[in-house]
C-alpha cells in the first residue's frame, strides 16, 4: 500500500542519531537534521507568522542558525538555489515569517478561489448558520450532532464569509464556540439576535440533549 | 484435545491486524485453556469440537472475569461475549442435532443451517479483525498534519460578494428544520418471517380435531402439516390451551406417544380470540 | 469497488482544452507558464483535498498534464529531482491531492498546531465502520444482523462524525443505505476504497447467505 511505504521510509531516515538527545529535548530537533526542512515543514501548517524567536524554540536551535536557514528557504523557493522559483514564497510580514502565494500566480489562485466559493450559500451552510444563530455560543460538535453531518467545512466557509466569529475556546475540552457575527443581523435586517423569531417550542425540547455533547 | 501453547500465538493466519489484547478475557476448560479469541479461532478452524466445550463454564468464567474490570471495558467486553456466545450457542444447537445419512430435505436444511452459522461466526471475526487496521490507521493519521491555513487577506477580499437572498423568515424556518429531530426510520422485520403462521389458527384446528371427545395423540395432531412453522405452532397452540385448562396430557415414558385429551368444561371459541396473543398474533 | 466509478468518471468528464481555447478559458494560466508551479501555489491555500480534475479547471489544463505535473511535484519534494527531500509532502488522500507535514517532522510541529484530535471511536463503531466500509451501500438492518446487536447509536455516531453518509432509500422498504465518505478515506491515510487491506478470503463464501437477510 502507497501509504506504508511511506511510512516505511520514514522510519529509515527519521532522525534517530542520537536516542538519549530526543528524550531531553522534547521541543528540539535531533542533531543531524537540516532545521530549513524543520522549519519548512512548521511553516506548511502555520496559521499566523511566526517569529524567529518562537521557531527556534520549536526546533531548537539558536536564533541565528534559523535566521540563517530562513535566508536560505526564502532563496531556495525563489528558485536561486538550483531548483525551480516556487508557486509560493516565504515573507516576512509585521515581525513574523509566512508561506504565501508568490505573487504572480494570484490570478490563478483566484479563480480557483471564485470557482470554490460561490455567491450564495448552500442549503447545508445557511441550515448549519442557523443552528449557530439560535444554540450560540456552540461547539462544531454540537452542531454535527444536531444536524447528523460532518460541519466542518461549512463552518469554514461560514467563517470566511463573515457571519460566524470564533467566540471562545473551551479551556477543558479545547473546543471552539461559534457565535453569529454582525454581519449576519445586517443581512437578515435585525438589530439584535433578540428579533430573531421564535421557534422555542421545537427548540427546548430538542435542545436538552444537545447540552451534554 | 487443543491445548493452546501461547496466548500470543497468532490466532489465524487471516488475521489482519493483532486486535488479541494480550490481557483480555481467557478461557480455562478442561479441553482448553487459552484466550477466548483463540478459542473462537479453533472452533472456526475446527480442531477444537464445538460439542467438547461446556458453554455454561465459559460463561461462568467470563462472569468471574467481568467482576474484575471496570467501567466502559466491562461493558464493551460483555456485549462482545453476548454477541459471540450467542453465535456460539446457535452454533452448538445445530452441531449436537442429530447427523445421520443424508436422506431427507430436513436433514440437509439442518445441515446448512449449521454452515450458516459458522459462516456468521467467520464474518463476525473478519469484521472484528478489520477494525483493527482501521483503528491503527485513524491513529495514525489522526497524527500527520496538512496544511489547512486561513486563506490570505488578499484573496479572502476579493472573492465573489455574498449574494443573501433569505428573509428573516425563511431564516427560522430553516432553523426549526435544522432542530427537527431527524428520526432514523426503523426497519420492521416482520416480512422476514414469512409466510406468517397464526397460532390462533393452528388452534382452531387443533380445537376442531380434539372436540369430537376422542384423545388424540400429537402425532395425529401434526399429521398432514407440511411446514415446520405448523408442527411448532400446533405445539404452542397446545401449551396455550393447556393453559387455559381446555385440554389435559398424557405421556407413559419419557419421549413416548403423547396423547392429548379434551378436558374444558365450558370453552367458546370466544376464547380463542386472544390465544397466543403472547405470541404476537 | 465504488471508488473506481469516481476516478474513471473523474478523468472522462476533465476538461479537455487545448492551446487555442486558453483565451476564452478565463480559469486557465498563461501560456508558458510551469502547471507545476501553479498547481503548487493552488495547494498553497487548498483547505480540503483537491480533485485532479479541479485542479486541471483550475488552471485549464487537461488532466493528463496536471497528472504528471503533480507526480513531479511529489517526486521533488521527495528530494528525488535534485533538490533536498523538504519538511512537506505532496499526498493523494481522500481523493485529492493536499500538501502535509513529512511524516518525520509531525512531532517537530506538534507545539505549532491548535486542532484537537477528536475522540476515539469505540470498539463497537469501529466494527460498525468496518462492516460499512467494505459492504457498502448497506442498511442498518443488514449492518445489525452481521453485528448481531444493535446498531442505531453507533450509525448515528458515524453519521455526525461525516465518516459514512446517507447513500439512498430503497423505495421498497424505506431502508436508508449508508455509505462511507471521502472524510473517512482522508481520516485513514487512504486515496481509494481499493485500498482497503482485503478481508478473510473465508467471508466472501460465508457472506453469500447474508445478501439475501
Amino acid at each position: 500500500m502507497a501509504s506504508e511505504t511511506r511510512t516505511d521510509t520514514a522510519t529509515e531516515t527519521a532522525p534517530q542519531l542520537d536516542g538519549t538527545d530526543v528524550e531531553s529535548a522534547p521541543a528540539g530537533i535531533p542533531q543531524g537534521v537540516d532545521v530549513a526542512r524543520a522549519l519548512e515543514a512548521i511553516l506548511m501548517i502555520a496559521d499566523e507568522p511566526q517569529s524567529v524567536v518562537g521557531l527556534a524554540a520549536g526546533v531548537g536551535r539558536p536564533v541565528a542558525d534559523v535566521r540563517a536557514a530562513l535566508a536560505a528557504l526564502v532563496a531556495d523557493y525563489d528558485g536561486e538555489a538550483g531548483g525551480p522559483r516556487r508557486g509560493f514564497e516565504l515573507r516576512e510580514v509585521g515581525g513574523g515569517w509566512r508561506l504565501y502565494v508568490r505573487n504572480e500566480y494570484d490570478k490563478v489562485v483566484l479563480d480557483f478561489v471564485h470557482t470554490q466559493s460561490p455567491a450564495k450559500l448552500s442549503q447545508a451552510a445557511l441550515e448549519t448558520l442557523a443552528v449557530i444563530a439560535y444554540k450560540q455560543p456552540i461547539s462544531r460538535g454540537a452542531i454535527a450532532s444536531i444536524r447528523a453531518v460532518n460541519v466542518d467545512s461549512v463552518v469554514r466557509t461560514l467563517l470566511g464569509r463573515g457571519l460566524i466569529t470564533e467566540a471562545f475556546t473551551d479551556s477543558e475540552t479545547g473546543a471552539i464556540h461559534y457565535a453569529t457575527t454582525e454581519l449576519l443581523l445586517t443581512q437578515l435586517g435585525i438589530n439584535s439576535l433578540d428579533e430573531l423569531p421564535p421557534i422555542s417550542p421545537l427548540l427546548d425540547d430538542g435542545s436538552k440533549g444537545f447540552d451534554d455533547v | 484435545m487443543a491445548r493452546s501453547p501461547e496466548p500470543e500465538a497468532p490466532a489465524t493466519p487471516t488475521d489482519v491486524a493483532a486486535t488479541d489484547a494480550p490481557a483480555g478475557f481467557r478461557v480455562h476448560l478442561a479441553s482448553f485453556d487459552g484466550p477466548f479469541d483463540l478459542l473462537l479461532s479453533l472452533i472456526s478452524k475446527r480442531e477444537l469440537d464445538i460439542t467438547e466445550i461446556a458453554l455454561s463454564a465459559v460463561t461462568d468464567e467470563f462472569l468471574t472475569y467481568l467482576r474484575e474490570l471496570d467501567g466502559p471495558d466491562e461493558l464493551e467486553e460483555a456485549s462482545e461475549f453476548l454477541v459471540v456466545a450467542v453465535t456460539l450457542l446457535d452454533w452448538k444447537i445445530a452441531s449436537l442435532l442429530p447427523q445421520g445419512e443424508l436422506v431427507d430435505a430436513e436433514d440437509v436444511a439442518l445441515l446448512e443451517a449449521r454452515d450458516l452459522l459458522f459462516a456468521r461466526l467467520l464474518q463476525y471475526r473478519a469484521f472484528k479483525q478489520s477494525s483493527g487496521w482501521f483503528a491503527s490507521r485513524l491513529e495514525a493519521e489522526a497524527g500527520r498534519h496538512a496544511r489547512s491555513v486561513r486563506l490570505e487577506d488578499r484573496f479572502r477580499e476579493r472573492t465573489p460578494e455574498l449574494r443573501w437572498t433569505t428573509s428573516l423568515d425563511d431564516f427560522a424556518a430553516l432553523a426549526l428544520l435544522a432542530f427537527t429531530p431527524r428520526e432514523i426510520p426503523t426497519v420492521g422485520l416482520d416480512h422476514l418471517h414469512a409466510p406468517l403462521i397464526s397460532i390462533r389458527e393452528q388452534a382452531a384446528h387443533v380445537v376442531s380435531l380434539l372436540r369430537r371427545g376422542d384423545p388424540v395423540t400429537f402425532r395425529q395432531l401434526i399429521a398432514g402439516a407440511d411446514q415446520k412453522g405448523v408442527i411448532v405452532a400446533r405445539f404452542l397452540a397446545l401449551l396455550e390451551l393447556y393453559r387455559h385448562s381446555a385440554v389435559g396430557f398424557e405421556q407413559l415414558e419419557p419421549l413416548g406417544e403423547l396423547t392429548v385429551r379434551w378436558t374444558a368444561e365450558n370453552w367458546s371459541d370466544e376464547n380463542l380470540v386472544n390465544l397466543g396473543a403472547d405470541y404476537g398474533q
